[in-house]
């Protein structure tokens, strides 16, 4: 589901201090600023509104994407008014969720690979990846699996490769980590649930 | 969290213990402050004077990891002055049960200590069973084996002046707090605990919870709107991660990992169905096997049969009693056992304790995935500091994944409502969601096993792994119907006489009607329900009704289990299923149903000796538990000190430390308790501007420039002791590790006086790392043991000990 | 073009420096009243905007502080200090400016009214600068201080506007023939001999004064 | 009563430094954020900064019973009724919008800082860079479009709200008597009247950066009020001085030329 246009506006309204500025009698008068100022409202006006969820402490505050409707960059990102627990506010790390998005320079955006006593990193493509890891993780697998221990108990595992991660993405994905770590019979599988 | 966050504006006393909730749940404090408007009293107990103190009624200082001792103390308060809510004690929790005549507590043990294991046997641990199986009771409470009587022998140590010359709090600070909370203990006050890291981060860490747990059981506060106790959980997902269970014990929805011992389904299902001869306790988890069956007909889908156990011998087993958390990973790296290595959205080399012996531990690793939005010091690590990246044969990986809000899927918050969110924007360059990478990696071993074979290779051949779209893209709706669960074939169920057939293919709309034949399969049962039978995906919900007007927004998004706000509610009324507290009404019982929340099961209330049940239905007796069995410590919590402390004798008994925990013994996992060269007590903690290890926020210029590298925070006293000036540079040191920092000389941490010594303490954050910033400082964590709680083997990361100098 | 038996009174270098001055002086006005009313900001616009203005403002204000030392330098010697009595008794009957006077006390090259006229250009023009450098650069400095700079600034201006119209009043229609001693140096010996007698004596006298069309020698055996 | 004019209340006991709004201000603004140094203080920047248009200050404070506090206080432009930044500004960059609150229109801001100096709270400040002055405009756009501003909108604790003049005034004071002992409200009994109002828990002059009783500096009265308008009764005096001088007086003309030189007006 996304918010339309005017739902962005009407969740804005009442938020916060729970005064709505439009209940306080202000008188809307024609916009007469300059056009650069004016620019990120009217932007914000005509573009799509995309809702998510904060990705830092596990309150789970509503957030609102500006996206733009003819390029798809998010330009502008702030909180959900008719969200019932952040009702709108978020805190400094909320508040910058802009910075997340590719807007920061410093994201990931390449397939990465350091081969052994290599210096540098060296761009690669999924392909290459993918099928190298599911390579790396074939061979350590078979090489150390345990199917029995030493009681003679069948165990059926794998103590040479470890999972740890995430707390940080979504349910489906939590579930398709936990899932396959099992079918590969791996155990030492952790997150920050710990930290 | 037992309620949730809306529901903390309910409170008339908040303690806020073991959390610093201003500064890490800011939108969590809004309605602690709601409650404060309303006239509620905030207690935050923290070692260090901090946001959260600022705007609470009062701060009262602790010494880190003494919290059982406060909490001791509390508990014999309660008892003493006969502050606990008796009709609730009564009917609800085990005080009435009699303890077996062979337990004892001597000198901070408990009967059946193992010292060569450092393990417990728990025989003794155990409560009277009359002839047909039902626990004895006594309900005047007076037997002297009765529950009740042995808590209030065993806290009768944790007199006033005891636990404050342990605890570094005045008598006076001691006495307010007690008698403020303890006012809670009456049908019409609720008084709530937010706790986190503080509490988790501890050698002690689950007991010092559980002390906690028996205290609110005490005061009535369990069950109810505006108590429980909150967990303010510190990651976005930390709830659904651990829900779903990526974790070496469990299995999603909480399922027990098999061990080794348990070589048939039988066996398994047997020792993990707990069964009740007690006709009123509903013993909810009798049910387990239905869960289990149906998680493993998701995995393997028509692969699993009846015949082949439903592949429960295709899962792997732990060994029985072995633990495999990151420590224990990352000893095992250390001893070169570990070969390979998936770090997803994680940054441990900052953040695991004891950062030197990790950061040596990868240098073993054959190859690493790292899968992330930014790269961090893990991902680095072959060429950290002092590492010659030449001498280093590990194969990297590092591969760009899409952030939060350029993927679509739920979240879960720590109050387990389950939201959805949507897809905003594509990911920058070759950037695709985690689960996808993952997806694509296990369908190329896939293959490799289906054309090669190998060991237990049908575990990956038969494992149900259809979850890419005809794009290639992760099918998120289908993971999460195939978590929800589904029917395998067309099924007629019987509701209360009425008959509705579900058709194969259906979801599941509630895990009452999970099937343990292998005619539904349910990816994590605790999730059934999120979607409906018509398939309406009811996390995506946003209605904002309250119709109880207690905040709790039963139509925004999904709760588990089963859309319930706050679990354990049916203690919220009286035996006859009236509210204790007409004003809050969360649940009332109208004679033929429950009104309020979702309640705890659809029984009638508990007198109604036919058809009734007893409030707490997960629980094995169907009520809480004061005397708790669970826990590896001991049936209650001690006081145990640090591994790492001040002292040289716990002032309690002659049992120093945790006699449970795990020592951990490489040449990198070195002590120093009461060492003169480590003098102060140490904490560490995140501030508001950065997350966890800093591997998102340091990257992030607006959050950086507040926070912009590391500091330690030390007592203005102890600063002009060691002549240092705010702001000047200071090494700190433990005996594992030091790292370079800014010294904040602040009045917000003061001395204590522990058993008639003066001790200080000083924090530093963990938010920083060599890679980004260049100038930011190193890993607090270089200063860490490698030592965590004997039940969880979470971390200490909130009591060692230091040494602070000039830089 | 100055005619046979003028008389030169200002050199080349004198001239340069003084329009320099005069020019910087009259641009700072102007910008500086078309920052101070905003009614008058339109003045932007004819140089590009008000930025334009300001920078025209701020860099005239350099070229005015290097003019102003150069123009210090040059007559602080005629014109920086007071030569007693002679000048107290100008003083006392105003140089014959206000009420008629029919001997005005002789004077050197410049009289009284002319060096009090240049010391406050002098002083006036150093605290412009000053102020003006700080407003310009204000970092580090404490911000009460800063602030006083703006109403100096404006106290400069106030005497040095006033004063400009009454230099330029008496440089031109209020003193005729004194204009062209600052455009090709020359005047005549009878507005020398009015308006400084004992200069023009002292300067026949010891044969330096230089007269269009003649030797300079002549003019010592005049 | 005017209803369109708008009063932000700034509920320093409520607030806790959680610093949403100085980030939700930089989000909205696209301001950046710079390298910065731990100076021994949550607080930073360090000051308000071109980039940084609120900024919570820290400050440990110990009061005269011996009791310690925290205390944090959003700083930032105060948006006076009269203000002095609009007084000076030579441009018209700064100006009062139709809310009551002192707009910035940055293409007309010529970058020449007399607004810095003449602010009684040390609000404006330059960037280098782009030689122009900047501050909040209490997200002037946003009011327009019935939002909130950016800051008051990320605030979770209702440390900071908006509103209509009379209505949040009320509600200061009724906030104010409910703290009792030294909590008071300021801002509206100074310069005219801030349409950004403080509720404070001690009084005003423990704070560290906030004036006791700020005014309009008098250097800027004498300036802008005094010298302003005596710089044209000094000119226009001196101009009519002059030419009734020439009227009444008559220009200092050469004596007739004795010694037979040519007689001449040298200027022409």
């Amino acid at each position: 589901m996304k918010i339309t246009r005017r739902g962005f506006l009407t969740m804005s309204g009442a938020v916060g201090s729970g005064l709505a500025l439009s209940s306080l009698g202000i008188d809307l008068r024609p916009l007469r600023a300059y056009a650069d100022e004016l620019n990120k409202m009217n932007r914000i006006k005509s573009a799509k509104q995309v809702i998510t969820t904060c990705c830092y402490c596990s309150v789970g505050c509503g957030l609102v994407c500006s996206v733009d409707k003819a390029t798809g960059k998010i330009f502008n990102i702030e909180g959900d008014a008719d969200h019932p627990i952040s009702e709108g506010s978020l805190c400094a790390k909320g508040a910058g969720f802009f910075d997340l998005t590719e807007a920061n320079k410093h994201r990931l955006t390449k397939v990465l690979y350091r081969k052994p006593y290599g210096t540098e990193w060296e761009e690669k493509d999924w392909e290459f990846a993918i099928s190298r890891i599911a390579r790396l993780v074939k061979d350590t697998r078979d090489k150390g699996f345990v199917t029995r221990n030493s009681k003679g108990e069948l165990v059926n595992r794998c103590e040479t490769i470890g999972h740890y991660g995430s707390s940080n993405v979504d349910n489906e994905e939590c579930w398709v980590m936990s899932v396959r770590s099992r079918a590969l019979g791996l155990v030492y599988i952790d997150h920050q649930a710990r930290v | 969290m037992t309620n949730h966050y809306c529901d903390l504006k309910n409170a008339d006393v908040i303690l806020i213990m073991g959390s610093n909730a201003a500064e890490h749940h800011p939108i969590a404090f809004k309605w602690i402050l709601r409650a404060k408007e309303k006239g509620a009293t905030i207690i935050h107990v923290d070692p260090r004077y901090t946001r959260t103190s600022a705007r609470c009624d009062f701060h009262v200082p602790l010494r880190s990891g003494t919290d059982i001792a406060f909490l001791g103390g509390m508990i014999h308060y309660i008892l003493t002055h006969r502050k606990y809510f008796k009709d609730y004690v009564v009917n609800y929790t085990n005080a009435s049960f009699i303890v077996s005549k062979d337990f004892y507590f001597k000198d901070g043990l408990f009967s059946g200590y193992d010292q060569a294991k450092r393990k417990y046997s728990k025989d003794t641990w155990v409560l009277e069973k009359d002839g047909k199986g039902i626990p004895k009771r006594d309900m005047t409470l007076t037997n002297p084996r009765s529950v009740f009587q042995m808590l209030k022998k065993h806290y009768s140590r944790y007199t006033l002046d005891k636990v404050s010359s342990i605890t570094g709090v005045s008598k006076e600070n001691l006495l307010k707090v007690y008698e403020i909370y303890a006012s809670t203990g009456v049908p019409g006050k609720a008084g709530t605990e937010c706790y986190a890291l503080g509490w988790t981060h501890h050698t002690t860490g689950s007991q010092n919870i559980r002390s906690m747990s028996i205290i609110q059981l005490l005061l009535g506060n369990m069950g109810i709107a505006g108590g429980g106790i909150n967990a303010l959980r510190g990651e976005p997902n930390v709830q659904g991660s651990t829900d779903h269970c990526i974790l070496y014990g469990n299995l999603p929805g909480y399922l027990k990992m098999p061990v080794a011992s348990l070589d048939t389904l039988e066996k398994y299902l047997h020792k993990c169905t707990p069964v009740s001869k007690d006709p009123q306790s509903a013993n909810y988890y009798s049910n387990y096997p239905k869960f289990f069956v149906s998680f493993l007909k998701s995995m393997w889908d028509n692969k699993a049969t009846k015949e082949n156990e439903f592949g429960y011998n295709w899962l792997p087993k732990l060994d029985d009693g072995k633990a495999y958390s990151t420590m224990h990973m990352f000893d095992a790296m250390y001893a070169g056992k570990v070969k390979g290595y998936f770090c997803v959205g994680a940054d441990t080399a900052v953040s695991t304790p004891n950062s030197n012996k990790v950061r040596k531990a990868m240098e073993n690793l054959d190859w690493l995935v790292g899968e992330n939005i930014f790269n961090n010091e893990t991902y680095e690590f072959w060429r950290g500091p002092g590492v010659d990246p030449k001498k280093i044969k590990t194969e990297c990986f590092l591969l760009p994944a899409s952030a939060s809000m350029e993927k679509e899927g739920s979240q879960s918050n720590s109050g387990r409502w389950v939201q959805w969110k949507y897809k905003a924007a594509e990911a920058p360059g070759d950037a695709i969601p985690v689960g996808e990478i993952e997806i694509k990696i296990m369908a190329a071993i896939k293959k490799l096993y289906e054309k090669e074979g190998g060991p237990n290779a049908k575990a990956i051949v038969n494992l149900k792994w259809d979850y890419l779209d005809s794009k290639g893209r992760m099918n998120v709706l289908k993971i999460s119907k195939q978590i929800n669960g589904h029917f395998l074939k067309d099924t007629v169920v019987d509701e209360k006489g009425v008959k509705t057939l579900y058709k194969k293919g259906q979801t599941v709309p509630t895990f009452g009607m999970l099937k343990a034949d292998g005619s539904t399969s349910g990816g994590n049962w605790i999730m059934a329900g999120s979607f409906g039978a018509n398939g309406e995906n009811k996390m995506m919900k946003r209605g904002k009704d309250d119709p109880t007007g207690l905040g709790l927004y039963p139509n925004w998004s999904f709760a588990w289990p089963v859309n319930r706000r706050i679990i354990y509610n049916r203690a919220s009324c009286d035996i006859n299923g009236k509210p204790y507290n007409p004003k809050r009404k969360l649940l009332e019982w109208t004679g033929d149903k429950w009104v309020g929340d979702v309640p705890d099961g659809p029984w009638p209330p508990m007198a109604d000796k036919a058809k009734g049940k007893y409030p707490f239905i997960m629980k094995q007796d169907g009520v809480g538990s004061l005397f708790g069995p669970g826990m590896v410590e001991g049936p209650f919590p001690e006081h145990y000190e640090p591994l790492e402390g001040p002292l040289t004798k716990n002032p309690l008994s002659g049992q120093l430390i945790n006699p449970t925990i795990e020592i951990f013994k490489s040449d990198m996992d070195k002590t120093a308790n009461a060492d003169a060269k480590f003098p102060y007590v140490c904490t560490t903690y995140s501030c508001t501007e950065h997350w966890c290890s800093g591997a998102l926020t340091r990257w992030q210029a607006w959050l950086l420039e507040m926070q912009p590298e590391l500091y330690v925070e030390i007592g203005e006293k102890l600063a002009q002791e060691k002549g240092i000036k705010n702001g000047s540079r200071v090494k700190v040191h433990s005996i594992r590790g030091q790292v370079e920092c800014v010294a904040m000389v602040t009045k917000r941490f003061q001395p204590f006086t522990v058993e008639g010594k003066t001790v200080h303490q000083v924090g530093l954050p963990f938010n920083y790392g060599w890679l980004f910033p260049k100038d930011g400082g190193d890993s607090t964590n270089f200063l860490t043991p490698t030592v965590g709680d004997a039940n969880t083997f979470c971390p200490e990361y909130k009591a060692f000990m230091v040494n602070v100098v000039k830089a | 073009m100055p005619e046979k038996g003028m008389i030169k009174i200002t050199d080349g270098f004198e001239r340069i420096v003084h329009w320099m001055l005069a020019g910087s002086c009259i641009l700072l006005f102007i910008t500086g009243l078309g920052m101070m009313y905003r009614e008058l900001n339109f003045i932007g616009n004819l140089m590009g905007g008000l930025v334009a203005l300001k920078y025209v403002h701020n860099f005239t204000g350099l070229l005015f502080i290097v003019s102003l030392v150069l123009a210090t330098r040059m007559w602080w010697h005629e014109a920086g200090k007071f030569s007693m009595p002679e000048d107290l008794d100008w003083m006392m009957c105003a140089g014959g400016y206000l009420w008629h006077v029919e001997k005005v006390p002789e004077i050197g090259k410049y009289n009284p009214g002319q060096k009090m006229f240049f010391l406050t250009v002098v002083g006036c023009g150093a605290l412009m600068g000053v102020t003006g450098l700080v407003m310009w650069f204000p970092v580090g400095l404490s911000m009460d201080l800063v602030r006083w700079m703006y109403p100096l600034h404006a106290l400069g201006f106030v005497v040095l506007f006033a004063f400009f119209f009454v230099h330029l009043y008496l440089g031109t229609i209020g003193n005729p023939g004194t204009f062209m001693a600052m455009i090709d140096g020359w005047a005549t010996k009878a507005w020398a001999r009015k308006q400084h007698p004992k200069w023009l004596r002292e300067m026949e006298e010891s044969g330096k004064l230089e007269v269009y069309g003649e030797e300079k020698t002549e003019a010592a055996s005049h | 009563m005017n209803t369109s004019e708008l009063i932000k209340v700034i509920d320093t006991t409520r607030c806790t430094a959680c610093r949403g709004c100085q980030v939700a201000c930089k989000q909205w603004n696209e301001l950046p954020g710079l390298r910065t140094k731990n100076w021994g203080s949550y607080q930073n920047p360090p000051d308000l900064e071109w980039n940084t248009w609120t900024l919570i200050r820290f400050q440990e404070y110990v009061n005269d019973k011996g009791t310690f506090k925290w205390m944090f206080r959003k700083d930032g432009c105060m948006h006076c009724t009269d203000a002095a930044c609009v007084k000076v500004c030579p441009s018209g960059a700064l100006y009062h919008t139709e809310y009551g609150t002192v707009g910035i229109k940055k293409n007309l801001c010529i970058g020449c800082k007399e607004c810095i100096a003449a602010c009684p709270f040390e609000v404006p400040r330059y960037n280098r860079a782009t030689d122009k002055v900047s501050k909040c405009d209490l997200c002037l756009t946003r009011l327009q479009s019935n939002q909130q501003p950016a800051c008051v909108k990320s605030c979770p604790t209702g440390a900071l709200s908006i509103g209509g003049k009379d209505k949040m005034m009320k509600a200061a004071y009724d906030r104010v008597k409910e703290l009792g002992g030294d909590a008071s409200v300021y801002g509206d009994k100074f310069v005219g009247g801030t349409h950004v109002v403080y509720i404070l828990s001690e009084k005003p002059e423990v704070y560290d950066k906030l004036p006791k009783s700020p005014s309009i500096p008098l250097s800027v009265i004498a300036w802008k009020d005094w010298l302003k308008p005596l710089s044209l009764i000094a000119g226009g005096g001196v101009v009519v001085g002059s030419l009734l001088h020439y009227i009444l007086h008559g220009p200092k003309r050469p004596d007739e030329d004795v010694s037979g030189d040519k007689h001449a007006e040298g200027g022409k």
